[in-house]
């Protein structure tokens, strides 16, 4: 499919005779005064892959939206330079940047539901994206462009969906639109931000593939930029590791995964889940022999009476006391549906829960099924303070008098690893990982003997991650909790759970003991989820390429 | 311990820090020119009694006098002092709308949360905010004054009915929002009852919109009055209003310009208000 | 430079006109009007323009245009209302009083009133026809009269009607009017009672169609807009009217009428606010005329069933109290005239020693006061919301305020002012301006509602004044006397008991562009406009 | 769209029967009544009674609602009590006005608010943008009542340009109907063009921090299309909307603007109405009146879902 591509002739842009495509220079940029990302320098040459990896805060989207100098209100380039064959892009006045971008140098954003225009058409959007270079073409010449330009990113039936608009497209789709968008003018060099975040592993692995096939058959150079180290490891044949706005490490992504040279990459590549890993529950509690939760023919569709669509279709669940029973699926599988479910915040259409032989009613449940929630922020109500916000059970069950709860608060903050003094703060200002742990201490405040944790750990970095997970863990130990932890990253998952159970369109497809489950599935979508997970083994770095 | 600044994919969704951003609203220039009119105009009207000695109901022989040392902004077509009734109109109007407007936003409120409490109410009550809205301001104005006859508390009540839909629905769309957010989830999963969670949580984060809608009806409330004053159901004579001063002196606008008076106060009481909801709203939004 | 000199011709008006055309021209480019440029509606009524030069005599020709703040009510067409302007250009009456309240002939030819008062012969023009075509005949007066008889057409004079007993057709055109008993004020009613078409009169109370005989033909009503009329070719009157049609325009907005007439695009209106009136009256674009037909007389009226006032110290205390020179020229710019009765100058009844009877004199109402043994008074006073009546409101307020009656004002609409005017449920003090002393004094006291011997808002009867009344009105000699000495026991009674205070006289006042003439109203505010023309 | 319509009508119907109820209990609560006002500052008792009668104005209350919503069901109106003529013609010609200075104001609003709000987000020059900004605040900050005497001592009585009030049929002398309405369109359209104005713009500021304009950025997209074809489009439904609750401030303005301009439509007629207890009149036309609201709001929900796919879908 090459052949679709017409190269823009030699003549208005002639290809770099130099390995030195693109060359960024101690490269700053500042936001006000805090300085973001600090003497980063690089060079990329046609055709080859650079992944940029760190954690939030590392600025690594920062020096992504630099190279097009496209940054937030507020950020400048400091110092340094940008040269896309030679020609220095954070020097270039406004029109002739705009003639450079999408042009020569595109960009795909990491959320493609907000990065595309609602309103306008598919076709549209890719027209727009046409006619902004080289000259006017005929209205009918450009629509058939659009047409192979999804095409050529996999969406089916292209030529039918171009008068479609972004919400009528999963997921996937539209991140393949975004990169359509970014290969209107097939353009030396493509910056992805994040590209896969958000996606289900079968989707990130499609995204990542097309990625590769687009760096491979057509030499476009792929800067990508990801939080996950296994994203990057299987796209790009040479890594960037960043933190705090500053290159840390670089080189092959086979040394760099076999031999770190950095501490900060090292620590890094320990805190990544290893799918191959065994389970460590077992070491961490044994379950009890009497199920605690036993849930029977859970079904629930939502929807309005006519065209309702089932979320859960029928669901039936043990959790032992004790236990951590992990839950995977991805999205549309009906996993927080089900946790939902549990908690009882929305009653079921049929079936039953019951908790310790009884059926479970919303008071008990209440009580002794408590949630942690995947987004730390919109989960924490930002008018209250963190002693409020962990007291709010307390008060709700009447327990206690105010100065029992501030007592117990402060406890509950120990018990998470937080300080007593954080009661007072509000949950502004505290990182993603700490807002979880006050997440967590809230779900503990009514002592309750079974957690369900939805998603947990996907709204973190990976250093976070292992801390929370530690803290679960230890959690379990001390209080002997059975847990729901319902996950899609089936690494995590392993790494936690005693047994696996999981969830495809609304129903267990399969459940197992955790090892078994990854070491031999016995249903084809299981296979297929762990098929998708991004390993870290240098056997498969670059793999993609 | 280990703080790690936020993701800034984060921090848009991060809580609203609605208090200190409507505090930065106020101080752009919006903010401070609003502040500053709507302070003038106010203090004006506070101060009266030490601002002129004149009693504003006082008649004298000469009618719509010019500017004098007596009578520094001169007189009305009833002898009457000009500027201490410009000054008591201040007072008067700033009392009407002080009251009106908080009535009608509470009002507003809590038939919101009313429809917040079952889907009939939601549907009386967004009905009944529809007929509200549905009758032409003025005409409210004209059927209840013609009820209970001209005078203050009229005043007041039509100002007030007139934006209870506004605040209502304001209200009603911030808590539909707000509920589907997962804090007020966890609070029903940590125990709270439906009207704990719908007046503790959801509500204090639904309630700032509200406050540039108040300065908004506060602008409204004003023409309100002088509009109801315009076509003679204002408040009774002889206390003085904005709006009645304005309807008394427009038909000697081009003989006596002095007349303008009232006219421009009002105009940098409302160009205040209006200001100052403008600034409130960029606060917010930024 | 103004549009008015611009648009009425003469040496100024071509630059006047090109600079307007240019300044049209720039707005229409800015599209607000991209076809003003042809046609101006700005420029005054085309009456103005169809005449030209500086002729003073009578000219054929033009379109008067007349401005007036209300409406006319179809239903109200047989009575006295705030809109009474068109009867006369529609119909005729029977007789016209002249300047000294004498009858003249107009559909009646000549008239005799028997010697015992009981009967009226009228004899009638034969010429007349209505504009339907149909020949004019007694039968259209005995129509006329029983018409006025029937409560629903609330004809002030409906009392007067009643009285006919009888009518005696003498052929086509002469009738006799049997009266029940003498009554004095006979002429007032041939001055007030329109000639209806009987075929029509349903039509003509709907507002749909108004067939008189009058000089002018009905030709369209937008209502709450315009009225329009055009001229009668076939008019009984030889060579009248001068003009083409008459364009009657309803403009509420006191400002915007102002503006209108200022514009010249409102040639004549009586609409305009006294105060208005004092900033145009050293115009001379414009004439303006004060008519002695009292149609408004202010007064104050008290409620005697409220005990307050029942005191008639206390209410004479309150006419002196009113500084009734300020309020003339404050509210009503100086076009009234102060009076303590409601006779104006041109009545048979005024006496000068009357009319200033009450003049300003605080100590003297304090003085009363005390005597009446009233140490604090404090009473409501209903008045109707418009500017106009509001301003005379506050001013009795503050005046009552010196002498220590504290008065609270109660703005009311006018049809609820209305209801409690007629259902006597007025507050203690109430403000508002009366009819009808214009004519025979008579006609005050039996068709005057406040005046009313038998039931007045005020509740006031005494048989003193009943009498008084019943004397005057039931002989059928208007002037002679006798006539004036029961005319001055009505007037002595009513300035002794003050259950209704007058303040002052406001007759009507036209504004007209200068070049309006002959322009004359009946003393029931019907406009005349007969012999009326554009000037150059 | 029918499914859209069936949802909306017995909600739009439901308000419609509430109103008419409304309606009619305010206006029997208003002091005064019909036949005295008709009957004439020195009518006799009789003279009342007698009208009243002839209104029916004695039947009981219940009956005569149901007897008014018998006329309305059947579209025969009757008579007006004290204007005079069919309540339907009434309304009918006052309607015709009205429809024109809306109309026209309507458009005078779109004109003036769109192209602000563009230059004001575009503007390059600071001080224009600000300039234009402080003239839509001005314009919210002048009473209309004022504005129009004011329109009117400028243009009428100062320049002598346009008339000072009044009116002319759009079909018998267009070239007069259209100088009649300048003023008082103009007067009607400035509160509203500066309030949609402002949601415009806010709209157009909020849509240009949004990621998919940043997508557009990186894709080269011109400043001026971006701001014309990705960021309008998402700013319009919402203005749409406002437009819509505008109209409904346009009509409760003509009561005033009306008056001033003596502008024979609905707001003159209803303020008659009102001030002679003309109880027909006003009934029906603010039954019309709410009708219309409704009206438009229904038409605005289906605007907003014709400008926005993703309500168009669902």
């Amino acid at each position: 499919m090459t052949e679709l591509i017409d190269r823009p002739p030699l003549a208005d842009q002639p290809p770099s005779p130099t390995a030195e495509l693109l060359r960024v220079r101690e490269l700053g940029v500042a936001f006000g005064e805090r300085v973001a990302v600090r003497g980063v320098d690089f060079a990329l040459g046609a055709g080859e892959s650079l992944g940029i990896v760190g954690e939030s805060g590392s600025g690594k989207s920062t020096t992504a939206l630099a190279l097009l100098r496209m940054l937030p209100p507020g950020g400048r380039i400091t110092g340094g330079a940008v040269e896309l064959d030679g020609q220095d892009l954070a020097a270039l006045p406004e029109e002739a940047l705009r003639a450079v971008r999408g042009q020569r140098i595109a960009m795909v954003f990491q959320d493609p539901m907000s990065s595309l225009n609602p309103v306008l058409s598919v076709g549209r959007q890719l027209d727009e994206a046409l006619r902004a270079h080289g000259g006017r073409r005929p209205r009918a010449e450009r629509a058939a462009r659009a047409a192979e330009l999804l095409e050529l990113v996999g969406v089916p039936k292209a030529a039918d969906r171009l008068g479609d608009f972004p919400h009528q497209f999963s997921g996937g789709q539209r991140q393949r639109i975004m990169i359509a968008l970014a290969l209107a003018h097939d353009a030396q060099v493509l910056v992805a931000d994040e590209p896969t975040t958000a996606l289900d592993p079968t989707v990130q692995r499609q995204i990542l593939r097309l990625l590769a096939r687009i760096n491979r058959e057509r030499g476009t150079a792929l800067v990508v930029i990801s939080h996950d180290l296994g994203v990057i490891a299987e796209t790009c044949s040479r890594l960037l590791v960043m933190r705090d706005g500053e290159v840390v490490e670089r080189g092959a992504t086979a040394r760099l995964l076999t031999a770190p040279e950095h501490a900060y990459t090292r620590s890094l590549l320990a805190a990544v889940p290893r799918l191959d890993a065994p389970s460590r529950a077992a070491g961490n509690s044994t379950p009890g022999a009497e199920p605690l939760l036993v849930v029977r023919g859970l079904a629930k569709a939502y929807g309005p009476r006519r065209r309702r669509s089932p979320a859960l279709e029928s669901v039936d669940l043990d959790l032992h006391p004790g236990e951590t029973l992990g839950l995977v699926g991805e999205s549309g599988s009906g996993k927080s549906t089900l946790a939902r479910a549990l908690v009882g915040a929305h009653a079921p259409d049929a079936g039953s829960i019951s908790f310790a032989g009884q059926p479970l009613d919303g008071r008990r449940a209440r009580r002794e099924v408590q949630m942690v929630f995947q987004d730390p922020y919109a989960s924490l109500n930002p008018r209250l303070t963190v002693g409020r916000i962990i007291a709010e059970p307390l008060i709700a069950h009447k327990v206690g008098d105010r100065a029992q709860r501030q007592a117990r608060v402060a406890e509950l903050l120990e018990q998470v690893g937080l300080e007593a003094s954080a009661a007072a703060r509000s949950p502004r200002e505290f990182s993603g990982g700490q807002r979880q742990r006050i997440g967590i201490a809230r779900a503990l405040a009514p002592e309750p003997s079974v957690l369900v944790c939805d998603e947990p750990v996907s709204a973190l970095d990976v250093s976070i991650q292992a801390q929370v997970i530690d803290l679960l863990a230890r959690l379990q130990r001390e209080l002997g909790l059975a847990v729901l932890f319902i996950a899609h990253d089936l690494a995590v998952v392993r790494q936690v759970s005693h047994r696996i159970a999981v969830l495809h369109r609304g129903r267990i497809v399969e459940s197992g003991p955790a090892d078994r489950v990854v070491t031999s599935p016995e249903h084809p979508y299981t296979a297929e989820l762990l098929a998708a997970v991004p390993s870290l083994s240098p056997a498969t770095s670059g793999s993609l390429l | 311990m280990t703080t790690i600044s936020l993701p800034p994919a984060a921090r848009s969704r991060s809580g609203n820090r609605s208090r200190n951003r409507y505090v930065a609203g106020l101080r752009t220039w919006r903010g401070v020119t609003g502040l500053v009119l709507v302070g003038t105009v106010a203090l004006a009207g506070l101060l009266a009694p030490w601002l002129t000695g004149a009693d504003p109901d006082a008649q004298g022989p000469q009618a719509l006098a010019a500017p004098s040392g007596a009578h520094p902004l001169g007189t009305d077509d009833i002898g009457r002092d000009l500027l201490s009734r410009v000054l008591h109109g201040i007072l008067t109007d700033l009392s009407i709308i002080l009251t009106a407007v908080p009535a009608g936003a509470l009002t507003g409120a809590a038939l919101a949360l009313l429809a917040g409490t079952s889907r009939a109410a939601d549907l009386v009550v967004q009905r009944l905010f529809d007929l509200v809205l549905s009758f032409p301001g003025l005409i409210l104005g004209l059927a209840v004054t013609a009820i209970l006859g001209p005078g203050r508390w009229p005043v007041v009540i039509i100002i007030a009915l007139a934006e209870v839909p506004y605040f209502g629905r304001q209200l009603r769309a911030g808590v539909l929002v707000q509920r589907e957010r997962e804090y007020a989830l966890a609070a029903r999963v940590g125990g709270a009852g439906r009207a704990r969670v719908l007046l503790r949580h959801v509500l204090p984060n639904a309630v700032d919109p509200l406050v540039v809608q108040g300065a908004v009806a506060l602008s409204a409330g004003v023409f309100i009055e002088g509009a109801l004053s315009f076509l003679g159901l204002g408040v009774r004579p002889p206390e003085p209003t904005l709006g009645s001063l304005i309807s008394g002196s427009v038909a000697y606008l081009d003989t006596h310009p002095v007349l303008a008076a009232p006219l421009a106060v009002t105009t940098a009481l409302v160009l205040g208000f209006t200001l100052l909801a403008e600034a409130l709203n960029r606060g917010a939004r930024t | 430079m103004n549009a008015f000199s611009a648009g009425s011709g003469g040496p100024l008006s071509l630059p006047a006109i090109s600079r307007r055309a240019l300044l049209r021209g720039s707005l229409a480019g800015a599209g607000l009007l991209a076809l003003s440029a042809c046609r101006s509606a700005a420029d005054p009524s085309p009456g103005a323009d169809a005449v030209s030069g500086g002729a003073a005599s009578p000219r054929r020709g033009g379109v008067l245009t007349v401005g007036v703040g209300v409406d006319f009510t179809p239903a109200l067409l047989f009575a006295q209302s705030a809109n009474s302007l068109l009867q006369r250009l529609v119909f005729n009456t029977l007789t016209r009083y002249d300047a000294q309240l004498q009858p003249q002939p107009e559909l009646a030819k000549s008239w005799e009133v028997a010697a015992d008062g009981l009967s009226v012969t009228l004899k009638l023009r034969e010429d007349v026809t209505f504009h339907s075509g149909r020949r004019f005949t007694a039968d259209d007066v005995v129509f006329a009269v029983k018409n006025l008889q029937n409560p629903v057409r609330s004809a002030q004079l409906r009392s007067t009607a009643l009285t006919v007993a009888d009518f005696r057709k003498n052929g086509d055109f002469e009738l006799t009017l049997v009266l029940a008993h003498p009554v004095s004020n006979l002429f007032d009613l041939f001055e007030f009672m329109i000639i209806p078409d009987s075929q029509s009169v349903e039509d003509a109370v709907a507002g749909t169609r108004l067939v008189g005989t009058g000089p002018f033909t009905f030709t369209d009503r937008k209502p709450g807009s315009s009225l329009s009329f055009a001229r009668n070719e076939k008019y009984w009157n030889p060579g009248r009217p001068y003009l083409d049609g008459v364009e009657i325009k309803v403009i509420p907005q006191a400002e915007t009428l102002l503006s209108s007439v200022r514009t010249g695009q409102t040639q004549l209106t009586y609409a305009v606010r006294g105060k208005d009136v004092a900033t145009l009256k050293d115009d001379e674009r414009f004439r303006i005329t004060q008519y002695d037909t009292g149609a408004g007389a202010f007064y104050i009226g008290a409620n005697l069933s409220f005990p307050e006032v029942q005191d008639k110290r206390v209410r004479q205390a309150i006419a002196w109290a009113i500084d009734r020179d300020r309020l003339v020229q404050q509210a009503l710019g100086g076009y009234a005239t102060v009076s303590s009765v409601p006779w104006p100058k041109s009545s048979p009844a005024y006496r000068e020693q009357d009319a200033t009877r009450y003049h300003h004199d605080p100590e003297k109402a304090k003085a009363l006061l005390r005597e009446a043994g009233v140490t604090s008074l404090s009473l409501p006073l209903a008045h109707s919301s418009d500017a106009g009546s509001t301003a005379v409101a506050q001013i009795l307020q503050y005046d009552l305020k010196q002498v220590g009656i504290e008065v609270q004002l109660q703005p009311v609409d006018s049809p609820t002012m209305q209801k409690q005017l007629i259902s006597q449920s007025m507050p203690a003090l109430w403000t508002l301006s009366h009819s009808f002393s214009q004519a025979h004094p008579a006609t005050l006291a039996v068709s005057a509602y406040p005046f009313n011997e038998a039931k007045n808002t005020s509740k006031f009867s005494s048989p003193a004044y009943t009498a008084a009344v019943q004397k005057a009105w039931n002989r059928s000699d208007a002037d002679s006397p006798e006539a004036k000495a029961l005319y001055q026991q009505v007037t002595d009674l009513l300035l002794d008991e003050q259950f209704i205070i007058d303040l002052a006289i406001a007759g009507l006042v036209e504004v007209a562009g200068a070049q309006v003439r002959g322009v004359t109203l009946n003393k029931y505010s019907y406009l005349n406009l007969d012999d009326a023309y554009l000037a150059g | 769209m029918r499914t859209f319509l069936f949802k909306r009508l017995p909600s739009g119907l439901a308000v419609l029967l509430a109103a008419s109820f409304t309606v009619f209990l305010m206006l029997r609560l208003i002091p005064g009544d019909p036949a005295t006002t008709l009957a004439g500052p020195d009518a006799s008792p009789a003279t009342v009674a007698a009208i009243r009668e002839r209104l029916g104005l004695d039947a009981p209350l219940l009956s005569q609602y149901l007897h008014w919503l018998g006329q309305v069901l059947t579209g025969d109106l009757g008579p007006s009590y004290a204007i005079g003529g069919q309540v339907s013609e009434l309304i009918g010609d006052g309607l015709a006005a009205t429809f024109q200075l809306t109309l026209a104001a309507l458009l005078l609003v779109v004109l003036l608010a769109v192209p602000t709000a563009l230059y004001a987000v575009s503007a390059r020059r600071r001080a224009l943008a600000g300039a234009l900004r402080a003239l839509t605040t001005g314009a919210l900050a002048v009473p209309p009542f004022v504005t129009g005497v004011l329109l009117v001592l400028a243009f009428a009585v100062g320049l002598g340009l346009l008339p000072a009030g009044g009116h002319a049929s759009l079909f018998d002398a267009p070239d007069l109907a259209v100088q009649y309405l300048a003023l008082p369109a103009l007067c009607l359209a400035l509160p509203s063009a500066a309030i949609l104005a402002r949601y415009l713009q806010d709209g157009l500021e909020r849509a240009l921090g949004e990621d998919y304009v940043r997508t557009a950025t990186a894709l080269g997209v011109p400043r001026r299309r971006i701001l014309w074809r990705h960021a309008l489009p998402n700013a319009l439904p919402s203005a749409v909307t406002v437009l819509g609750l505008q109209i409904g401030q346009l009509i409760a303005g003509a009561v005033v603007v009306e008056r001033i301009f003596a502008w024979p439509g609905l707001g003159q007629l209803i303020e008659q109405g009102v001030s002679r207890r003309d109880y027909p009149v006003v009934q029906d036309l603010l039954l019309l009146v709410v009708a219309g609201y409704v009206a438009v709001q229904l038409l605005t929900d289906l605007l907003y879902s014709w400008l926005d796919p993703r309500v168009r879908w669902e």
